[in-house]
């Protein structure tokens, strides 16, 4: 399996190619479209004409999406219908979100493992209840919820961090870790549900298991248990939640950035679909879709190094 | 216990389908001044426009549950089944990765939004939605029971099940799905209320079925949460308690068929 | 000599039957005790007991176990799991963690080993069950070892931490004449410096081998507690050799040169066999020599890298999904492992009546309850066993069950891989006349996988014997194991040629 | 828990207040400003962006030749304007010693270059000036003198010059970088599109010197981010907040909400289609009009920052016409209704949330409506489609909003396109002499009668004038309205 790496890191390539052509025609498709959504209907048809020219959208999908492809391999996303160069529109945006994306799956991971075997340990009890039910709380509160909440409480009651993470220009969100803060906890609390209950669902099935009750009879305490037995089992399963996630965090961070004003692609994104800049909607897509397929890979990935039956390459 | 959460259950549910015939006020007329408190107009009080919040509560329950839990159905169901023929038939068949999963990882890389938007722009109706919100949660849910299920897979009685030459949905329903179940519910309840928002969220883009789904009520009711919390409050306590007695019912399920996993 | 354990008055429910109903066991520091019984009497969940646990479905009626003087139950005293008695269960291979290596898996049962003792302490471990001490071979998975490696592998995991007690159940079930000799010795040199033994086993020759006294549990009961000298012999296998030739009848499966590997690591290579109608073809060899490939293989389960299987002169594909419902129907597979051949989650009536209605196109419910009775019947089970779960069943219960699965598909060739190692002597014989029955009746093949040459003589008309992955020996069961010849030399002469693990090099 | 108390803990502040007490900003000082950004598209050039926040910094970077003050055309850029001979040309005279920020004069050739600028289909927003006059054909007769010529008509071209967009540039300017060169009171030493632009005043500005030292003028994208930003100290001022926060107020009394007044009013309302049934028939728009709880749209969109409209846009205006708002009857509107068989099709009335209150509007509209036997349903569609002009076609009415600007410029838009225009000869006359005549006193009279049309039997219903509420520290001072109260004018802004 580890052999083929290669034939799947070609099959990653030939269905990014195939995502470049989805998202540009699949966002071509979407209804509105800039020269209407900014010029309003009371301007002259030819006006209308003269700027979709000027843009290029009178001309067939297919001529313009392979100049776009063309564009890619230049490293040049094209021009947004505000007139200036994506790629400039969007630079230090898709870091700004990497990095928000990446603090918060750092601190899901061990946490949402933590709390997730920890509910599976004393599955039935108690404490499992609590976690497991707080859980499905938490992930029914949509996130702008909870970060209006958490702003409320640490922002305006509090004073504890900013409200709004508002960066001077140039700077980067790591100068200033405290507009940091809520954004990422937002995140963490959304995302932290599914990973907990996934992680805790698969440990409760390897704790049931025969080779536990002979680990436990063997003498072995609990620790040992958790580490050399349920760890193992859950890695896989949880690495592929994590990794997703992480990604999905990326860009679909758009109501959490909404509410701090984080300059990130999510916001971009939305501005973008509502002012319906497609060449912009498309750069965002394609970046993000590049990064799932990418996050996609590395799961598969973890997932064979992870299993042993998978690794050794036969079953 | 168990039969309390069953009542629970049964209750969400049963409030949920026959709102509307209870419900004091139709959904969108007007019954008062907006965002009044508690008390003064409706039991709730009333939103923006100056509707019964519980009115809209009762009368968004069932176009909430039927769409969301229709697409979580149908988007955990064709996920799971994806996943377990996968990791099936996947054994020493390298095309059947290619030909199930890696169209899955397309549909994963393009955001559920975007999916949402399309499938809208085609289908601009209920059935529209429910595909578009089980489109976009087919791919994590084939992934998550993939991974469980190849753990089991190698289990001599699946390989007796299999020289008997059994259907694969025997194989996939009885031999496997039972022991990655816990794994699955898991999955399948938290794709509930991930449906639940993606269906506001197509409220919120003017895209929306129902006057009153719980999760729309919840975007329109944010901005003046200040003003009138419980008009935020009621149909995000309304979706935790469906989502906890659902899965708590599910869990129960899941305990009931005996056994020595999970 | 001191209490080391004492069970008083024990009584343990499971679904509100008594399994054990008032069992006192005292067992003396450094004593060995055998327990033997049929199938189900209750012997793994005494053991089990004996180490403070209850099955999952077992309830605690009455009655104490205290190790030391500490009482087990209902929690054990700490310290005694793993550091007082160790333990070996009745299923290896679901025993072992899949996600650790074989170092890995005995380094954690031996508790804290300093680093640079690490490699010397599980090579030694390895060796004194007799498995090789090759780092190679300890870098593997449980899933690259064969049944009776990995019953090996357990054994060696409780014997790590050189425990005053040993509480193994059927610990040689999948292990040929060799390995078991060489277990035996391990066993036996424990007991010498002192440490006690509760050996579960159905083998009366090991249990005379190894213990002082032995316990006879009926039915949750102890009928018996003496001094093994006075256990009777072991009753002699039936001779149940068919009378008629083989020659005479048509050959209903064949293997053509057929050779098997695990990815780049060759294990079977040209093997040719008939197995004739109504015969029985035993095949015999060492353990992980490849017998389980050989007939996973035979249904379809695995590629052979060459070579082809003919049912009736026709080649048959070489997945089970390229064969015919008929095809698939005339060979049945008895797996290996029960535990893992039953699904948790059916229960024996589902199991049985699955290939009734799939391969004989049974529906009728009452059609079906009436065969699941008769299958029941046919291997000793009781048919009130039909509801439950596989994890209510002893381990001799399992094993008859998977037997009664395979028979229903009404199999042309019936292929059993160590169907008898589980059972006590007594159902180990009735289910040989079982299969005779079935020969004779119905014309049933019988390939009989196993390592132990005594059933292979007894109840099998030709042999196949593997070594190093090949067929060394072959021909008729009169010729190749005449009865009388010292097990020991015959082992010897068949099997040990030239590579004793029984695996090609990696 | 946490949140409720949060939520309880905020002291409503008092109601908004229109000035406060001292209302000139003293000299010094920084003035940091959050508006509505556009995110990654905001951009320096006046013409290529269209958030909020890029309209309030272009208007402190560049000047015009003309602005609005209280509804009224003052000189700016320019000095004088002629009218030639039918109104088909004017000669447009500059101010002398105007300087751009980099030093060099402000002449005839960058006015020149400006116009072609704004009107080129290279900027993303072009300036609808093209649409009235010809600068292909301008001519310069001296560095301060230059003749336009006309496409029509235009008796008033400095309330063009003023109302449209027409911000001028530096001949050769093309903004790809992080600064520009205007006029303007400030200039721009720091931008990052959706996140800051730092502001350093110009000393050199030919109207003065403004009084803050420096303006931060930040984007935020959720209203309420710009409330918290205001109230947790990261800014001073706030640009049109929502009526929600003037309601519960805000925590802390260093703080006021602010109204534009009276008139900076926004107007709300629906324009009906008159080409398609059953809004070709006037019996069918006055029964929409009799139909509608003026009131209760006011307490409940806009909570009661406002007063209800008379279905006539542009109050506040010059030239507006005040009249009744009209009651609600709802007996005379059903009577209209059976007469003119509106209710035999089912009306589709087209909302985005293009500016807060459109969708909330419309739905109560269509509750409103029902009760007058009308069978009428709200499309709500996404943003960037509700500008489609053949579903604008295709709809029977279409939410709409106008700041108090010139008439001029709303009819003008609503006239070029049919579905949006009044179908009636009398108007469409009445609306050609007001753009055309030269002479102050019969435009006057062309739009009384126009608006007289308009608000008889005509297609705009207008059923409110909007508050515009800001969020200010108190000591802000300085704030000045141009044209749309939302996009307030910051160049006499500063610290009191
Ligand atoms: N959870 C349970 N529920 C119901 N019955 C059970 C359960 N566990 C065990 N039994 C029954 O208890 C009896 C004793 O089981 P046990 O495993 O101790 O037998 P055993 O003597 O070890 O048999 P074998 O030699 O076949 O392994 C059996 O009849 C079995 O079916
Ligand atoms: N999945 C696997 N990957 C690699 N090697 C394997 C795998 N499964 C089995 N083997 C190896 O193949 C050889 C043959 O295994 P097989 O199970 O056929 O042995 P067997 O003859 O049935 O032995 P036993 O009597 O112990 O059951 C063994 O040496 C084993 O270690
Ligand atoms: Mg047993
Ligand atoms: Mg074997």
């Amino acid at each position: 399996m580890i052999r083929s790496l290669p034939g799947r890191l070609s099959a990653g390539a030939v269905l990014l190619a195939l995502l470049t052509f989805v998202v540009y025609v699949g966002v071509d498709l979407l209804p509105g479209d800039p020269v209407t959504s900014r010029l309003g209907p009371s301007t002259p048809p030819e006006r209308i004409a003269e700027l979709r020219h000027h843009l290029g959208l009178d001309r067939p999908v297919l001529a313009r999406y392979g100049e776009w492809v063309a564009g890619l391999f230049r490293g040049d996303l094209g021009i947004s219908a505000s007139g200036r160069p994506v790629t400039e529109m969007l630079s230090d945006r898709v870091g700004n979100s990497a990095l928000l994306a990446a603090m918060a799956v750092l601190l899901l991971a061990p946490l949402s493992l933590v709390l997730g075997l920890w509910a599976a340990w004393r599955r039935g009890r108690p404490a499992d209840r609590v976690v497991s039910t707080g859980m499905l709380l938490l992930v029914s509160v949509p996130e702008f919820v909870v970060a209006g909440a958490l702003v409320l409480l640490f922002a305006v009651s509090l004073r504890m961090f900013p409200a709004v993470s508002l960066l001077p220009v140039g700077a980067s969100p790591l100068a200033y870790p405290e507009v940091l803060v809520l954004p990422v906890l937002s995140l963490l609390l959304v995302g932290l549900a599914y990973a907990v209950r996934v992680i805790r669902a698969s440990a409760c099935a390897v704790l049931a298991s025969p080779h536990v009750e002979f680990l436990r009879l063997g003498g072995a305490s609990g620790s040992t248990v958790l580490r050399r037995a349920v760890v193992p089992t859950v890695l896989p399963v949880a690495a592929q939640v994590w990794l997703v996630t992480g990604v999905a965090f990326v860009g679909g961070a758009v109501l959490v950035e909404k509410v701090f004003g984080y300059p990130g692609i999510g916001e971009l994104l939305v501005v973008s679909v509502q002012s319906g800049d497609l060449p912009v909607v498309q750069a965002l897509v394609l970046i993000l879709g590049a990064a799932m397929l990418a996050a996609l890979v590395l799961a598969d990935l973890a997932v064979v190094l992870l299993t042993p039956r998978l690794r050794t390459g036969t079953r | 216990m168990t039969r309390l959460k069953w009542t629970l259950f049964g209750l969400a549910v049963l409030a949920v389908l026959f709102g509307p015939l209870v419900a004091p006020h139709p959904a969108t007329a007007p019954i008062g001044p907006p965002f009044a408190p508690p008390g003064t107009a409706g039991l709730l009080g009333t939103d923006q426009l100056g509707r019964d919040v519980f009115s809209r509560l009762l009368h968004g329950g069932a176009p909430m549950l039927l769409t969301s839990a229709l697409a979580a159905l149908i988007g955990s169901g064709a996920g799971v089944t994806a996943g377990l023929f996968t990791a099936l038939a996947s054994s020493g068949r390298r095309w059947v990765e290619a030909i199930f999963l890696r169209p899955l990882d397309l549909l994963a890389a393009v955001p559920p939004i975007l999916v949402l938007l399309l499938v809208l722009t085609a289908l601009p109706n209920r059935a529209g939605i429910v595909l578009a919100v089980a489109l976009s949660s087919v791919p994590l849910s084939a992934r998550i029971t993939r991974a469980a299920a190849e753990q089991v897979i190698g289990r001599a009685h699946v390989e007796v099940a299999l020289a008997r030459g059994e259907s694969w949905a025997w194989l996939l329903g009885r031999e496997i799905l039972p022991l990655v179940a816990s794994t699955v519910l898991a999955d399948l309840g938290i794709r509930f209320v991930a449906a639940v928002y993606l269906v506001a969220a197509a409220g919120f883009l003017g895209l929306g079925t129902s006057a009153s789904d719980w999760g729309l009520l919840i975007v329109e009711a944010l901005p003046g949460a200040a003003l009138q919390p419980w008009a935020l409050l009621a149909p995000v306590a309304g979706i935790a308690l469906v989502a906890v007695t659902a899965n708590l019912a599910s869990d129960a399920l899941a305990r009931r068929s005996r056994g020595v996993l999970g | 000599m001191t209490a080391l354990v004492e069970v008083r008055d024990l009584r343990l429910l499971a679904g509100g039957r008594p399994v054990l109903a008032g069992v006192d066991l005292v067992l003396a520091e450094g004593e060995s005790v055998g327990l033997v019984g049929a199938s189900g009497s209750g012997k793994t969940t005494l053991a089990l007991a004996v180490l403070g646990h209850l099955r999952s479905g077992v309830r605690h009626g009455g009655g104490r176990v205290s190790v030391r003087g500490k009482d087990m139950l209902p929690t054990p005293a700490p310290g005694v799991r793993g550091g007082t008695i160790g333990y070996v269960g009745q299923d290896p291979g679901a025993s072992l963690n899949p996600y650790a290596r074989i170092s890995s898996i005995l380094l954690s049962a031996a508790g804290p080993t300093p680093r640079a003792a690490r490699a010397g302490r599980v090579r030694d471990l390895l060796g004194r069950v007799g498995l090789p001490r090759e780092d190679a071979f300890a870098r593997r998975y449980p899933h690259q070892l064969s049944g009776g490696q990995q019953q090996r592998v357990v054994l060696a995991a409780a014997l790590a931490r050189e425990p005053r007690l040993l509480v193994l159940d059927e610990p040689t079930t999948a292990l040929d004449l060799v390995a078991k000799a060489e277990v035996l010795r391990e066993i036996r040199r424990q007991t010498e410096t002192g440490v006690a033994l509760l050996w579960v086993s159905h083998d009366l020759s090991t249990v005379r081998e190894l213990v002082d006294r032995v316990v006879v549990l009926d039915a949750g009961k102890v009928t018996e507690d003496r001094s093994a000298v006075e256990v009777t012999a072991a009753p002699a296998v039936p001779v149940t050799r068919a009378a008629a030739r083989e020659e005479d009848r048509a050959i209903v499966l064949s293997g053509r040169s057929l050779a098997a590997s695990f990815g780049e690591r060759a294990i079977l290579s040209d093997v040719d066999f008939d197995l004739h109608r109504g015969a029985c073809l035993a095949v015999l060899g060492v353990s992980g020599v490849g017998k389980s490939t050989l007939a996973r293989c035979l249904a379809g389960l695995h590629r052979p890298k060459s070579g082809s299987v003919l049912l009736h002169g026709t080649a048959l594909a070489p997945g089970v999904r390229g064969r015919s419902t008929a095809e698939r129907a005339a060979i049945a597979l008895v797996a290996q492992n029960p535990a893992e051949a039953l699904h948790p989650r059916q229960d024996v009536r589902t199991a049985l009546s699955r290939p009734l209605r799939r391969l004989r196109g049974i529906t009728s419910r009452s059609a079906q309850d009436i065969e699941v009775t008769r299958l029941l019947e046919a291997v000793r089970l009781p048919s009130a066993l039909a509801s439950r779960l596989p994890g209510e069943l002893s381990g001799g219960q399992r094993q008859r069950v998977a037997l009664a699965r395979a028979l229903a598909a009404d199999p042309e060739v019936l292929i059993c891989d160590e169907v008898t190692s589980a059972l006590d002597t007594a159902t180990q014989a009735g289910v040989l006349d079982l299969l005779a029955e079935l020969r004779a009746e119905l014309g049933v093949a019988v390939l009989l996988i196993t390592h132990d040459p005594w059933v292979a003589a007894s109840a099998s008309d030709s042999v196949l014997v593997l070594a190093s992955g090949r067929a060394v020996a072959s021909g008729p069961t009169a010729g190749l194991l005449p009865v009388g010849e010292d097990p020991e030399k015959l082992v010897t002469r068949l099997l040990v040629s030239p590579i004793t693990e029984g695996v090609l090099p990696a | 828990g946490a949140f409720l108390n949060a939520c309880g803990t905020s002291i409503p502040a008092s109601g908004p207040v229109r000035h406060t007490v001292p209302s000139v900003a003293r000299s010094g000082g920084v003035l940091r400003a959050v508006f509505t950004g556009g995110g990654a598209a905001e951009s320096l050039d006046p013409f290529g962006s269209g958030s909020p926040v890029d309209f309030v910094r272009g208007d402190v970077v560049f000047d015009s030749l003309f602005t609005l003050s209280g509804g009224e055309v003052v000189p700016a850029l320019a000095t004088g304007i002629e009218v030639g001979p039918g109104a088909t040309s004017f000669v447009l005279t500059l101010r002398e010693g105007v300087k751009w920020h980099d030093g060099s004069p402000f002449t005839a050739d960058d006015v020149a270059y400006s116009f072609r600028f704004m009107s080129s289909p290279e900027r993303a927003y072009p300036s609808q000036l093209s649409a009235y006059f010809d600068f292909d054909k301008l001519q310069i007769r001296d560095p301060f003198t230059l003749v336009v010529p006309a496409r029509r008509p235009v008796g008033d071209p400095a309330l063009f010059l003023a109302a449209f967009p027409g911000k001028m540039v530096k001949n050769g300017a093309t903004f790809t970088g992080a600064t520009a060169i205007g006029t303007g009171a400030y200039q721009v030493t720091v931008f990052e599109a959706g996140r800051e632009s730092r502001l350093k005043r110009f000393d050199g500005h030919w109207s003065g010197k403004a009084p803050a030292d420096e303006l931060v003028l930040l984007s935020l994208s959720d209203p309420q981010a710009k409330v918290n930003a205001v109230v947790t100290g990261q800014a001073d001022y706030a640009g049109d907040i929502p009526f929600i926060t003037g309601k519960a107020g805000v925590a802390g009394n260093d703080f006021e909400v602010r109204t534009a007044g009276e008139e900076n009013r926004t107007a709300y309302g629906w324009v009906l289609n008159t080409t398609r049934k059953p809004f070709d028939d006037p019996r069918a728009r006055k029964a929409v009009r009799l139909a509608i709880s003026r009131r209760a749209l006011v307490d409940t969109v806009l909570l009661g920052y406002g007063v209800p409209g008379n279905d006539l846009l542009c109050a506040g205006a010059k030239y507006f016409t005040p009249r009744d708002v009209p009651a609600r009857d709802l007996d005379q509107a059903r009577k209209l209704v059976k007469e003119s068989g509106a209710d035999a099709t089912e009306i589709v009335i087209r909302t985005a949330e293009w500016e807060i209150g459109y969708n909330a509007s419309t739905q109560l509209l269509v509750e409103q409506l029902k009760e007058a036997g009308l069978k009428v349903r709200a499309d709500i569609v996404s943003p960037p489609e509700f500008f489609e002009p053949n579903a604008v076609g295709a709809a029977n009415a279409v939410a709409f909003s106008s700041g108090a600007v010139p008439l001029a410029v709303i009819y003008g838009r609503l006239a070029a396109y049919p579905p949006l225009a009044l179908k009636d000869d009398g108007f469409t006359a009445a609306f050609g002499r007001a753009i055309g005549s030269a002479d102050e006193a019969e435009r006057a009279k062309a739009w009384k009668d126009a608006q007289e049309i308009m608000y008889d039997r005509g297609n705009t219903v207008v059923w409110g004038q909007a508050d515009v509420l800001s969020l200010a520290r108190k000591a802000v001072a300085g704030i000045t309205v141009r044209d749309q109260a939302k996009y307030p004018y910051l160049g006499k802004a500063g610290l009191a």
